[in-house]
């Protein structure tokens, strides 16, 4: 019942997902067991990158069920035959998890950050995961290019806004919590990050604060089943949907619980939940506000998935240009030298 | 008795071994080391060559060529060097001391030294980063920059000239220093011109290895070094980069050619080694 | 004894020396490692109560030392073997598996990974599939985790023991053998109990070394809950989830354990009233 | 025929250690190879035990041939120069070792060590560390250890060379009292030539990888094969045209039929022994001329430095012409 | 006064190496420190030489106090018991390093090595590495190293301990001269009363950390201020109630006034000596007795195996009571 050889058994389901929902998802395992078609099903988890997880999952992890972080990890899977090329066609088009981009600033914040045209400024030092080896980075680039594509700018403008971002970034962590890490440490004014990682982090981390941009992204993460599951994995995958059960634990865990109507827009009572139980958000009282403009995959950058705004930021340049991002790096890098 | 317990570790003329060329014994042995040694070591090495070159020679010279990846080599090769360097004065001063002085406390030294390997790297550039970082005890702020590299380097090599040095200069004889000094050569002369190269041979592999070590190193830099490009990014991190764009070819690649300087590096630390032995 | 006269002279270099040595290694190492120390305790014992009460945290600490020790007995017994092969025969391409010896630790623990997935892989790899139909799983299993530690460990016992192993000579073994002891009983009866503070540096070393790595491990092991998760991917797994206490009191348990080893290694050694020192 | 040697060389590089040696050993018999420096004797020494292999030649141990044989299936026990001591292992278990190889039971092996220990003189201290003895007491573990293994052939590369004078002495007479008892094969290197005449029933000379000369003591001190093995087992001058000991020469102050007339020129007294050097007078000689006689004979013969006397050759000494 | 030692001493933890030593060594002089194993001469030479600090006392080195002076500024040479070859170096290396060090120009420092390689007979060695030596040649090596600097002291611990009879006998000769041509003072160790009795001018016979006796070799060998000076000197054995000397003994097969008679029980010769040993009949002796007569005497007293001898002190021969 696994993709790789069949190592659990029909009441063991194997979670491969990225390190961020973590805590959620072993909740709602918990919850899971105490549920009828749960009762005495038993988890192995294996929580790290999400590009490491889906690979090592082609190379032979034992997975019923993968949570990434981006769509592209799960298209891996698909290709080498290890999910259904039909995963994302039911109505939350494989999405299992949402949030959004925000901006993390130190206490009072000092630098009076408000948006993203702040984030040029010469006096501000960011902090950022690399879009090369992290899939949050990516999120935090796309809502950066969005911002100004969406909001009337041209793409020749986008580029020259990310030349300008990136060149204000003073550490380039590997992955999101290492971003947050480096931040909460003492690196930088801002921190681009997820909702759900900077209401976990002010949970965790004095000092802390968030911003949540006018323009932003949301943030869709992806949850799978594998081709060869045990046959339980489905009732878990729906358990995880679900408003009561999953959802809730998400919303506890700082996540915006899915809303296929209107996403990105929260409404705890949906998930049985009042503003008071979301520790940590910056405005207690609604701990998930509205957003003025929020892009999606779908709606601003020919979604569902990923598609070719990949290419066009992230290329690394081996075959044909590089993209946007990967230029914009480099740039900050020779600019440096 | 003194004097005679002197003679032992010498012998007279030095025999020529006794199975200078190899019994059977000793080729089962050579055949199963080499076997464990191949399927530990050759043939995953081997399957990293292949796929480097599964993007052909451009493939590869691109990879290592782009600006970024090229800088990252770089960076790494002169910190790794540098630092290797550093580690063939420290570690043999290091060494001596722990051999040679005698002072209360001594002891505790000789626990340091080993922690460096001990400790999971990720926490070794935590604590690093705390005295010497940003915000630091210190005051220093050395994090994100090319000096953090250096910083973790120094700390995860240190313990290998050190560990190498250590027992050979526990079994030098001191009475060829006493001749040396009766024939008027001063401290500085004996160590350069007599102990020196007895010790070039534990010296020069301490180095290979710290330099080895440098060039692989990762873990202790994912807090400290902030990756930016062309300035604190090392090879590892853009190896890491290419793995995560599903380029394992440019992976490779990269690591092919780290794997070729360092093998490189290694013999000729080799030779610089013998160089110093007969120098005197 | 010869030897001991001439250290016992102190100048006022020895004193610098001295000094300097024990601020390079106060402010490299002790220091720093002295707050995964004070962090551990911030709170008494509760960091540490709270690894041992997690059966999660156990396992993992019971495989990394499983993994280790495994790894460790494994490399020693190559490491001599190895070391006996280049110092007491001649075979071609010595010098060439000398330096190839060394390249383990200059590789990216990643690529490490990389490599041996490549390998031994069970969907993708050359021999995986193989080895999985026979029942015989590598990757994402304990093998993978032994032998990615096994690989970055690989030199440290070979470059501890060879230089001793030359330094000692053959005229015990020969005297062995005129005693009528045939190979094998020389090596356990002459030669291992010679060289044995060599292997003992090795073995601590690559202890040391097998406990603290950690990406290659990360690659190959699938860091799967209470199965394959190891002690330093527990660290980053804390570290990563804001546990810094939890993760500095796993950091604090592996650094101890190679303090504890070299404790007893010196206590051992002076014990045996260091027969090598005295000897010399 | 015991120790059976034909034809045996010996190179390092191209530096010829040994060549072309034939030699016969007798069984029961103490030899000594005796030889200068650099001679290679103790490469001879070590291919007769198996520890070198020669280049050519064979060699035939009691009839069986050893020439391929590892030292370990050659029974031979070999007392290495340096003593070879196992730094680790206490002088008993140092001792023991050989007979713990043969899996001999513990018994045995303990009252075998015992009576080597007693042997030895070394019973106090058989739990001491080789590194806390004396070169003399290890020189004696060594040869106990050695023993042990009840060898057919017992080989001691110099022996004594790192112990003093009185100890040498002491250890002289009991590997010649040992030997008397066991009636072991026994080779042993010395470059003393004094300890190969007093110790061995036959020596070996042995100069540049040739052998020079084979023959009882007396046969090498009265009739050296050349002048290598005459000046080699003693001191040796020039007399005339002869090479004679200074022992071997008459001296006299009155005139006398003589070789050579000369003054005596120095004059130095070793213990009973007078050395006297005399310069003769043209047409003589080309050089002094060493004179040895014992004290007593000095005083009998009254002679000072700076006398005129007479020399010629004792009737009966052995000479060579120069 | 050359070298003044006043009052040295040095102990090894509990361990007294050396008591209270007081000693002139005179300029220009050869003396020997002459002694058992563990007597304590190296200790003093490496005291001497600045190798090693005494506990209390002075060292002064022709006038200048050189008590706290470092090894490299007393100017002293150094020859080592077991060599202290620079394993690195090949022989001429290892001879031209002092000379290298004072920054001599390269032919100054070739044409000495050329002639120190010449002296010492290692010419063609000149480009091995010490572990390709002899045990003899590394000795040399080191002899014509300590010498390459010119000391105004030599100090050699035994220097030919490890040399064959004849080389030894060369060295012994050549030393001598080179100390006649020279005059450079040269102290050295020796376990060998007969190389201390020829080679030196002066010989301190040392024991357990004293001093027993400065003097003369004929003072030594004549007026013996104890029984351990007579005995370490030369062989001795108990005739009656007297420790003599084996060669100060009269033997005849006639009967004569005696100490004691006995019979010839041990006939051995070694090259021109003849050693015997005669068991006493009671009331006389308690073991038996051992006298040297030369092979002449033995002729011409006709004495064999088996003999009965009546034995008794040579006139004129130093005995003390036991
Ligand atoms: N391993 C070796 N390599 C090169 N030359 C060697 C080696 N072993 C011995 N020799 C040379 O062979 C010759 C004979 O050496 P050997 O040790 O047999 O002499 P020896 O007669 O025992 O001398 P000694 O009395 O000094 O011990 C010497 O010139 C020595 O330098
Ligand atoms: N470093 C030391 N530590 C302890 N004891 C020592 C040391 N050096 C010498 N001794 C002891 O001091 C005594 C005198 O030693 P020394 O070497 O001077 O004797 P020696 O007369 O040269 O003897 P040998 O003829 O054996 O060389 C010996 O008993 C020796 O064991
Ligand atoms: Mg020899
Ligand atoms: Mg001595
Ligand atoms: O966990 S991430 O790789 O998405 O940062």
């Amino acid at each position: 019942a696994c993709g790789g050889g069949g190592a659990s058994g029909d009441d063991t389901i194997s979670i491969v997902g990225f390190a961020v929902p973590e805590a959620a998802n072993a909740a709602i395992a918990d919850e899971f067991s105490d549920t009828e078609s749960g009762a005495g099903v038993g988890f192995r988890t294996s929580y790290g990158a999400s590009g490491d997880q889906s690979r090592a999952v082609v190379d032979g992890l034992d997975a019923d069920y993968v949570h990434l972080s981006v769509a592209t990890d799960v298209e891996r899977l698909v290709d080498a035959g290890l999910v259904e090329e039909t995963w994302d066609d039911a109505e939350n088009k494989g999405i299992v998890s949402t949030s959004i981009v925000v901006l993390g600033v130190r206490d009072g914040n000092p630098k009076n950050i408000q948006g993203w045209d702040d984030l040029i400024r010469d006096d501000v030092e960011i902090v950022t995961p690399n879009p090369a080896s992290s899939g949050a980075a990516r999120w935090n680039a796309l809502a950066a290019w969005g911002h100004v594509t969406e909001n009337g700018g041209s793409e020749e403008e986008a580029a020259q806004f990310l030349d300008d971002l990136f060149a204000n970034v003073v550490s380039l962590t590997n992955s999101g919590r290492d971003a947050t890490q480096s931040f909460l440490g003492g690196t930088g004014d801002v921190l681009l990050a997820y909702e759900n990682e900077a209401i976990l982090a002010a949970q965790n981390g004095n000092g802390f604060e968030y911003v949540i941009p006018e323009t932003t992204l949301l943030i869709e993460n992806p949850g799978a089943v594998l081709t060869e599951a045990a046959p339980i994995t489905d009732d878990w995958l729906e358990f995880v949907l679900s408003p009561e059960g999953g959802q809730r634990q998400f919303a506890l865990n700082g996540f915006r619980p899915l809303n296929l109507d209107d996403p990105g827009v929260v409404d705890l009572s949906e998930v049985g939940l009042e503003a008071s139980d979301i520790e940590g958000a910056a405005d207690a009282d609604d701990p998930f506000p509205a957003v003025t403009n929020l892009l999606t995959l779908e709606d601003n950058f020919g979604g569902p998935g990923w598609g070719g705004i990949v290419d066009q930021l992230f290329a690394d340049g081996s075959e044909g240009e590089a993209g946007v991002v990967t230029q914009a790096i480099e740039k900050s890098g020779k600019a440096t030298q | 008795m003194s004097e005679a317990v002197t003679t032992t570790g010498r012998t007279g003329a030095p025999r020529p071994l006794l199975s200078s060329s190899l019994t059977t014994t000793s080729s089962i042995g050579l055949g199963i080391t080499m076997l464990w040694f191949s399927l530990l070591v050759l043939i995953p090495l081997t399957a990293v060559m292949i796929t480097a070159a599964e993007g052909g020679w451009g493939g590869f010279w691109q990879a290592v060529t782009n600006p970024q990846s090229f800088a990252a080599i770089r960076i790494t090769l002169t910190a790794a060097a540098v630092v290797t360097a550093a580690n063939v004065v420290t570690g043999t001063a290091i060494a001596w001391v722990l051999v040679r002085d005698e002072f209360r406390g001594k002891a505790l030294l000789e626990l340091v030294i080993d922690i460096p390997f001990a400790l999971p790297t990720i926490v070794a550039g935590l604590v690093l980063l705390s005295l010497y970082g940003d915000g630091g005890v210190l005051g220093l702020s050395i994090n994100n920059t090319q000096g953090s590299i250096y910083l973790a380097f120094l700390f995860v090599t240190l313990p290998f000239v050190v560990r190498m040095v250590q027992p050979v200069l526990e079994e030098l004889d001191g009475e060829v220093e006493e001749a040396a000094a009766s024939l008027g050569a001063s401290r500085a002369t004996i160590f350069r011109r007599i102990v020196l190269p007895s010790l070039a041979p534990a010296i020069a592999a301490g180095a290979a290895l710290s330099f080895a070590r440098a060039v692989g190193e990762y873990g202790s830099l994912v807090l400290l070094s902030g990756n930016l490009p062309m300035r604190s990014e090392v090879a590892s991190v853009r190896i890491l980069s290419a793995i995560e764009n599903d380029n394992p070819a440019a992976a490779t690649s990269i690591a092919a050619l780290l794997l070729v300087i360092s093998l490189l590096v290694i013999l000729v630390i080799d030779v610089i080694q013998r160089r110093v032995a007969a120098r005197g | 004894m010869a030897d001991v006269h001439i250290r016992q002279r102190a100048t006022p270099f020895t004193y610098v020396l001295r000094g300097l040595v024990i601020v390079y290694l106060f402010m490299l190492v002790a220091w720093p490692v002295s707050l995964v120390a004070t962090n551990t305790f911030a709170n008494g014992f509760d960091a540490l109560a709270g690894i041992f009460e997690d059966p999660d945290m156990r396992h993992a600490l019971g495989l990394t030392a499983f993994a280790a020790l495994v790894a460790t007995a494994i490399n020693t017994v190559f490491g001599v073997s190895v070391s006996l092969l280049l110092v007491r025969t001649e075979f071609p391409g010595k010098r060439l598996l000398s330096a190839l010896l060394d390249l383990p630790l200059a590789i990216s623990p990643i690529v490490v990974g990389l490599a041996l997935v490549l390998v031994y892989g069970g969907r993708g790899g050359w021999f995986g599939p193989t080895l999985e139909s026979a029942g015989f799983r590598v990757i994402f299993s304990t093998p993978g985790i032994i032998m990615a530690t096994a690989f970055v460990a690989l030199p440290l016992v070979i470059r501890e023991v060879v230089p001793v192993l030359k330094e000692i000579g053959t005229e015990q073994e020969q005297a062995a053998y005129s005693l009528g002891a045939n190979g094998w009983q020389t090596f356990w009866r002459i030669t291992l109990p010679s060289i044995r503070w060599a292997v003992v540096y090795g073995v601590v070393l690559t202890l040391a070394r097998s406990l603290g790595e950690f990406g290659a491990v990360k690659v190959v092991s699938g860091n799967i809950l209470g199965q394959t998760r190891t002690a330093t991917l527990a660290v980053e797994e804390k570290y990563l989830n804001f546990d810094t206490e939890g993760a500095y009191a796993i950091a604090f348990l592996l650094a101890s354990v190679s303090v504890a080893c070299i404790i007893v290694v010196s206590v051992l050694r002076s014990r045996a009233a260091r027969p090598r020192k005295a000897d010399s | 025929m015991s120790i059976e040697i034909s034809g045996v060389s010996k190179n390092f590089g191209d530096f010829v250690a040994l060549q072309d040696i034939d030699l016969t050993i007798p069984t029961g018999q103490l030899t000594a190879l005796l030889g200068p420096s650099g001679g290679g004797k103790t490469t001879l020494l070590r291919i007769i035990a198996g520890l070198e292999q020669a280049d050519a030649g064979s060699i035939v141990i009691e009839g069986n041939d050893a020439t391929a044989l590892p030292v370990q299936r050659r029974n031979v026990g070999f007392v290495f120069q340096h003593y070879a001591a196992f730094k680790h292992l206490n002088v008993a278990r140092n001792i023991a070792f050989g007979l713990e190889i043969r899996k001999r039971p513990k018994d045995e092996i303990d009252a075998k060590v015992d009576e080597l220990l007693q042997l030895v003189h070394l019973k106090q201290f058989a739990h001491r560390l080789p590194s806390q003895l004396s070169g003399g007491q290890r020189q004696r573990m060594a040869l106990a250890r050695a023993l042990a293994i009840e060898p057919s052939v017992l080989l001691l590369d110099e022996p004594f060379g790192a112990l003093d004078a009185k100890v040498r002495k002491e250890l002289r007479d009991w590997l010649r009292r040992l030997h008397d008892e066991m009636h072991v094969t026994t080779v042993f290197v010395t470059h003393d030539q004094e300890e190969a005449l007093e110790v061995a029933n036959s020596i070996v000379v042995i100069n540049e990888g040739r052998i020079e000369q084979v023959g009882t003591p007396d046969d090498l001190y009265d009739k050296p094969a050349n002048d290598f093995v005459l000046g080699f087992l003693g001191p040796v001058t020039t007399l005339g045209t002869k090479l004679v000991r200074p022992h071997d020469i008459d001296i006299s102050r009155y005139e006398q039929a003589a070789t050579a007339v000369g003054t005596i020129t120095r004059w130095t007294r070793i213990g009973f022994e007078v050395r006297l050097e005399v310069t003769p007078e043209p047409p003589h000689a080309p050089g002094p001329v060493q004179v040895v006689v014992t004290r007593a004979e000095a005083r009998a013969l009254d002679l000072h430095e700076g006398d005129r006397v007479w020399l010629r050759p004792q009737v009966g000494a052995d000479t060579v012409s120069v």
